[in-house]
């Protein structure tokens, strides 16, 4: 079948929803009333109604095939009428109104290689970015960094003992699509080396706005062979690699300099305390496919210092702002570096403005 | 078809180890899919120099749309000529990501069809990503993702797919229909979606509670985030039934509320209404005994987004509740003031919230005709550069 | 006696400080172990040795005669042995080794209508500036301001029952002498016009340093009948008084549109919470003296409010920053305004960037 | 001599009420200064007027100085001409405001020979300021105070005249010698006090314990702030005793401790003291029972300042603990760095706090020769715009 015989279809939309609730849902949409985690991975929700509707999730690679999703979609024949969704964290999440079908979908779920859990205080999938697979700006992959580290705590995502949920993400550069910026931990790739200028410049690029791009300034415009092109205070640059992002005679990639960053402390959720940013733990680490041993270590690192220091409910920033800074660093052996001083527009609120110091 | 096996010693590696391998599905989709064969090839590459081998996207794109896909070129496409262009397409996901096995199959099979068999389920923006095809394949792919009842989301400067939470759908905590709004939303500006008028992209997520599931707060440029108004709802039997099944109340609950406005006296579980700001975490902690209250809406919020380039920001307070009923229309005229605005004063590639700080939140507020209220703030300000506008004359 | 006989001395320094401690003092230095409040303005400071030394405070108006200050001399001579200091707010303090002549002390010091007190949780003097007595730059006088704030919270000075230590000052322009910008409470004479530019400044002043004076680049190069001079953008002023400071020719002074603006929780020490800045609480009141009706109304306002809903301990600012500021604005009934909203160089970091609001 | 009483409506009016009165004082002065009759006129002027009449300083002082004088012209010289030039000499203060009645009345003495008999006891950066004289007075008096044993302060871009709180002379938590040090460190700098050598004024307090009685951390470029490193000193005997005396020892001290590293069972009081930051809280509120540790010294913190130009700083934590005994020398060293720095550096009317935002406070570590440390900061840096220095070559 070819779409080429109907007549032209634009702006409809994303199908509508309902379509794809489970009955139990529609029926008792909007009146739930609490819910409870049977296990890791799975949970049930009860409606005011009495009816509960089960839930077992599984985590993916989010890069799938056809060839998955058609094994899924035979799953949720299977298993739950025909009904699934994915989750804000690229899980896969079968619905469920018959609770003696949890165990059997568990089992064929880790027999096909996907781990059933992410919920509640585990870690869940990495919410992560296209990398090598797909983008032009990556300093890194971003589906293999995931691999590692998700393996390396895999048990954390199959079970629910650590203090708090935790976050992770990753990003190949720093755009930062996804939300590096605010996740208990982040992996970011980073350039370190200021743009290379392409001769094709003058031809592909305008030059005002490209200069009007470089956050810090560093963009200078310069003839080049009698032609309005631009040249770069290098001392000026941070490598953000916004000025390829409007100009593609600008590219950053640079096979040794470029490698990873790692952040930490950030959160989104509105409990507890207010929503933070992640701040640098680790200004650099070589970028080393296809296992990256270093980033890896460091993550796992941060994660057990976590567990083992960290109060109940206390989420990653929320612990390392009890204990201070200067105990996280002391305690994940992490150096600390001027780089991890905040030399940017609002660096001086920063500073330690108190005595309040420990010893 | 392809011929042979591409040679991937170091993707190999990453087929190793517990967690589901992206290896794997590539290799699988590598079975139908020359261009996914030559994805492997060039990403096998990259992992031996470290780099990356895609160029700089061009303009591609569906008739009278000015968005919906990525265009990509690999800088090796001789070598590796099934990835020579390898464009995705964005596919604006169902509102709340939910689907059937039917709805699943087929797109699987329109991408079958049409690209490289590979998908991201999702992006991080909420769209279902069709990964890798060639430009003369994307319009029949939309067509036939059209008859089947799907459109495209947005990229570049435009309405952004906008996404949420599971809500009313799923979750007892959801204080207001954020499935619904986001549907309505993204209904309402189609056009907006698909030919970008904005100075660069616009994001808007819809959490139904202050756990925003859906991280709106930090990547939204209007965040609607759903709250309650009145006294949260208690089932007091239910909370000793936590208490005797060993939950530390005082500890757990009462030490960790960021107002310290919730008491156990060993009995009864009290809550100074008028103090709570609606964290959620005692509602988190004790789902079967605390409830949002009854008078539910939203707070809205704006300006969220990534570093590039002043900084990254976190969105903050724009109007600190909207019924649940009149959210549609608030938002809706809203949005408008906020774009017509945004239109006549912000810079190319400047995010709203980039405005707002260049402008001030003042003049945004006078801009789009809101008055200010405390709530907007975290404090006053600190510095005594005020700019006083009434005189001695206008004033008396 | 002249000097004129003598050989011309300079850059001795200040008198050595032990030359006028009392004995007491001396013998006890970097010896002390603890003290007692033994009432509002008296405290009693115990060595390890057992010695006792008792401090007798009073209230001044800092802008003092000399024939006050033989008068205090005189008092020192007669209970102290003529030891006396002040203190960093202006307080004069008798330092007495006999407790019997406290009563004494204090009853003089009433009846000479020097209150005693400032002591503990009072409200202490009131730091502030040279206003009309002597400063080019007010926007108001400080004396009189402080004469008739201190004449309103009289009774707050002479007791010690605020939940903690209520710190106001007082400053005559954005130039801030003091502390002003860390106070409990803070009164600032404001501008509300851009400067007066004189036809002299082209004689008197170094335009570049006066274009780098300004703070939002509101001051413009202009050429005035063929001579270098400035114009003032005056969307881009904010009335700061800078380019007064440095260039005389732009006068800032203007009896109907100066005035006061009020300032709260900003504190200093490091006790419980950091120390912070203070907040803008009321962008404009008109200036009139003598007696100021409209801020002596805020500030006690202010302090009434505070006193009967802060916790014991909790300073101003840690007060609403528990309650939160939109129900310090209901509370003490000031209206929010725009001006209340930051637009300087941190402005987006005081936005509300969580949904934690309160109903 | 006076010849007629100055007529001050407005002014009397501030003789009433309980305060005491400056007006009052103006007019003791006025019983033998004519300058401190006319200020009572033209002050009454400025009270009609609501304006003051005050022209731009003009450059005066004392031979050799460049400093110390804040030169004064009345607007209205010809209406009140013994105001016409009204200077004010700031006379550093002995640390700590100690004074003998015989030093105060020599002071006087000085004072009444040679000016308006009016004072300053005292100014805000801590001077005896001695209010208002003509241009010839200046050298005379400077010669009597300096035979009396009192210099000149600070002005301009000078090294202001340091001050401290009382410290060790009264208070017993006086980390280090706040008294001595401020005094060894003013003798130290008199050539840089008296003969400005700087782009702007540098200010220096010292504060014996975090409590900063002296508003340091707000109003010095360079603060001293005594602390301690080892553990609270506890007299459990002490804690009980405020406890049966009524002190809700939860409620007011472990409650109120900024980090919770406070218990109290009922009978005993403990302290996790690596937790603790040293904010006096627990020790202000029961000072019989708990004193600072006794390994004593300072935190350094640099950069407070008012609001003038680009905001204003709190000082930061530049060196977290120095011992007591070696203040002095360190202090010293860390002063010739900065202001070796400042001076190659900083902009003209650049205040140090300035200097460092504006090149980062990592260049200005560098620059001065010290280490970063993490007690420097109040949290790393949470954007990622940061300028490596380390090149692959470079680094292996
Ligand atoms: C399914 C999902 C919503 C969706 O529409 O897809 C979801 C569902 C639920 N979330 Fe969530 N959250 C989901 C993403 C999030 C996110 C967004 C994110 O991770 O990117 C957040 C913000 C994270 C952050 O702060 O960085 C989030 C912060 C929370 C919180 C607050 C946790 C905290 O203490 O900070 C709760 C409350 C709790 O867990 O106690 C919560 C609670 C819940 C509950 C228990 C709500 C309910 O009653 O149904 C749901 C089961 C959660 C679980 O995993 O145990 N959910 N939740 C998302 C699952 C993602 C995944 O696959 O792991
Ligand atoms: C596909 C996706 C990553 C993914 O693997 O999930 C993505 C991919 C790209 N993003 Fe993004 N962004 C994606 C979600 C995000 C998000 C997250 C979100 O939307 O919730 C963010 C952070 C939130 C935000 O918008 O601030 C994000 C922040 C950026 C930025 C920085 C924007 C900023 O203002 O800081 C750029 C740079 C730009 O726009 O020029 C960018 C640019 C890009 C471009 C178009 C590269 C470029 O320089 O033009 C990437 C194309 C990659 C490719 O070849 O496919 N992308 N991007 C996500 C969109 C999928 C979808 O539609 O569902
Ligand atoms: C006399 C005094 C106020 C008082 O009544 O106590 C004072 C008076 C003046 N100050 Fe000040 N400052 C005085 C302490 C302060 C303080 C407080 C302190 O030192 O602890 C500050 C805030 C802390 C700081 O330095 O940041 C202060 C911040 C300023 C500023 C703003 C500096 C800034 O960087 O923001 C200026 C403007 C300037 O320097 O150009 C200034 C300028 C002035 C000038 C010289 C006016 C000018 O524009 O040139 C004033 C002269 C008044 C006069 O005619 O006598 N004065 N000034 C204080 C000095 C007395 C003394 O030596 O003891
Ligand atoms: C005399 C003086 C030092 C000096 O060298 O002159 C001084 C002396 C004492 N201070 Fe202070 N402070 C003095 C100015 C300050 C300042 C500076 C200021 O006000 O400009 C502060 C910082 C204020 C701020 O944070 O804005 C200050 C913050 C404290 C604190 C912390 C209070 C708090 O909870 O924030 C204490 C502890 C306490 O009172 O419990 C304290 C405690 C004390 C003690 C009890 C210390 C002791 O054991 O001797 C002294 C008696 C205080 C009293 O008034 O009850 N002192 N004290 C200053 C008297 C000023 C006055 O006349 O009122
Ligand atoms: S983070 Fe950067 S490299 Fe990765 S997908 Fe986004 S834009 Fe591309
Ligand atoms: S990488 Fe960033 S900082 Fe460097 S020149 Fe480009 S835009 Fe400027
Ligand atoms: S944001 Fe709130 S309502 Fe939505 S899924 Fe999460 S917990 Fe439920
Ligand atoms: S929702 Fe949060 S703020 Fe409100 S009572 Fe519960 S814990 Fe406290
Ligand atoms: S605050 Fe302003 S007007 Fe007042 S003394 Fe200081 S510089 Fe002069
Ligand atoms: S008053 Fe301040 S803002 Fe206005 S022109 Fe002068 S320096 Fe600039
Ligand atoms: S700062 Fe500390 S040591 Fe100095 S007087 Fe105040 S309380 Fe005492
Ligand atoms: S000094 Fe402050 S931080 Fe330390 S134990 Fe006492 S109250 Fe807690």
């Amino acid at each position: 079948m070819t779409a080429s015989a109907e007549p032209r279809l634009t702006d409809i939309g994303p199908p509508h929803y309902e379509k794809y609730l489970h009955p139990l849902i529609k029926k008792n949409y909007g009146q739930w009333r609490y819910h409870e985690n049977l296990a890791p991975g799975v949970y049930c929700h009860i409606a005011e109604s009495g009816d509960r509707i089960y839930t077992v999730r599984a985590g993916t690679p989010r890069l799938l095939s056809i060839q998955t999703l058609r094994i899924f979609a035979g799953l949720a024949d299977k298993y739950s009428g025909g009904y699934l969704r994915f989750t804000s964290r690229n899980n896969l999440e079968f619905l469920l109104d018959d609770p003696a079908r949890i165990e059997p979908l568990k089992r064929e779920l880790i027999a096909l290689g996907y781990p059933v859990g992410g919920t509640n205080n585990a870690i869940s999938n990495i919410v992560h970015t296209q990398g090598w697979i797909h983008c032009h700006s990556s300093a890194t992959d971003a589906s293999g960094l995931v691999k590692c580290v998700m393996d390396a705590v895999y048990d954390r995502f199959t079970h629910e003992d650590l203090p708090a949920k935790l976050r992770i993400a990753v990003a190949c550069c720093l755009n930062m699509c996804g939300a590096v910026h605010c996740s208990d931990i982040a992996i970011l790739g980073v350039h370190r080396l200021p743009p290379k200028i392409q001769p094709t410049l003058t031809k592909v690029c305008e030059v005002p706005t490209l200069i009007a791009a470089c956050p810090t300034g560093a963009i200078r415009p310069a003839t080049v062979d009698g032609k309005n092109s631009v040249a770069v205070v290098e001392q000026q640059c941070m490598y953000c690699g916004n000025c390829y992002t409007v100009c593609s005679a600008m590219p950053m990639n640079d096979a040794d300099n470029d490698g990873l960053s790692i952040w930490v402390g950030g959160k989104v959720s509105n409990a507890r305390s207010a929503p933070k940013f992640s701040k640098l733990a680790i200004p650099f680490l070589p970028n080393h496919p296809p296992r990256w041993p270093e980033v890896v270590e460091a993550v796992v690192k941060i994660v057990e210092v976590y567990a083992q220091h960290a109060r109940k409910y206390e989420r990653v920033g929320e612990w390392i702002e009890r204990i201070g800074w200067p105990r996280f660093f002391q305690l994940t052996g992490f150096e600390f570096t001027r780089y991890h001083i905040d030399d940017f527009k609002h660096a001086a609120l920063t500073y330690a403005r108190s005595a309040h110091v420990r010893y | 078809m392809p011929d042979d096996n591409p040679k991937t010693e170091l993707l190999d590696e990453l087929e190793n180890g517990p967690w589901p391998s992206f290896v794997k599905e590539v290799k699988l989709a590598a079975q139908t899919s020359a261009s996914a064969q030559d994805l492997l090839r060039q990403l096998e590459l990259s992992y031996q120099e470290k780099k990356g081998h895609w160029k700089h996207g061009g303009l591609v794109g569906v008739l009278g749309y000015g968005g919906g896909v990525i265009g990509r070129y690999s800088d090796a496409g001789e070598q590796f000529p099934n990835v020579a262009h390898f464009h995705t397409i964005r596919v604006n996901q169902p509102a709340g990501w939910f689907y059937t096995s039917d709805a699943l199959r087929t797109i699987c099979d329109i991408w079958e069809r049409h690209g490289s068999g590979l998908t991201n389920m999702h992006g991080s923006t909420g769209d279902l990503i069709l990964l890798g095809t060639r430009t003369a394949e994307l319009e029949p792919t939309f067509q036939e993702l059209a008859q089947a009842g799907f459109d495209l989301g947005g990229s570049g400067s435009s309405f952004r797919t906008p996404s949420c939470c599971v809500g009313m759908a799923r979750c007892e905590w959801a204080c207001y229909d954020a499935m619904k709004l986001c549907y309505d939303l993204t209904m309402a500006y189609q056009d907006e979606m698909h030919r970008p008028p904005f100075p660069y992209k616009f994001k808007l997520k819809c959490a139904a509670c202050p756990n925003d599931c859906v991280a709106a707060i930090a990547r939204a440029d209007l965040s609607i985030i759903g709250t309650w108004k009145d006294e949260i709802q208690v089932d007091e039997s239910a909370v000793k039934t936590y208490v005797s099944s060993g939950l530390n109340i005082q500890k757990d609950v009462c030490d960790l509320c960021p107002t310290k406005c919730m008491a156990w006296d060993g009995h009864k579980l009290s809550i100074e209404n008028h103090e709570c700001v609606r964290c959620m975490h005692c509602i988190n902690v004790m789902p079967q005994a605390l409830r949002p209250g009854k008078e539910r809406g939203a707070v809205i919020m704006i300006g969220g987004k990534a570093p590039i380039m002043q900084g990254a920001l976190l969105s903050s307070v724009l109007i600190p509740f909207v019924a649940a009923d009149e959210l549609l229309d608030t938002v809706k005229e809203l949005l408008r003031r906020i774009w017509d605005f945004w239109d006549e004063y912000g810079n190319n590639r400047e995010r709203i919230g980039e405005l707002i700080q260049r402008v001030g939140l003042p003049a945004f507020l006078d801009g789009i005709g809101l008055e200010p209220v405390p709530e907007m703030i975290s404090a006053p300000r600190d510095n005594p550069y005020i700019f006083y506008q009434a005189r001695k004359d206008g004033e008396k």
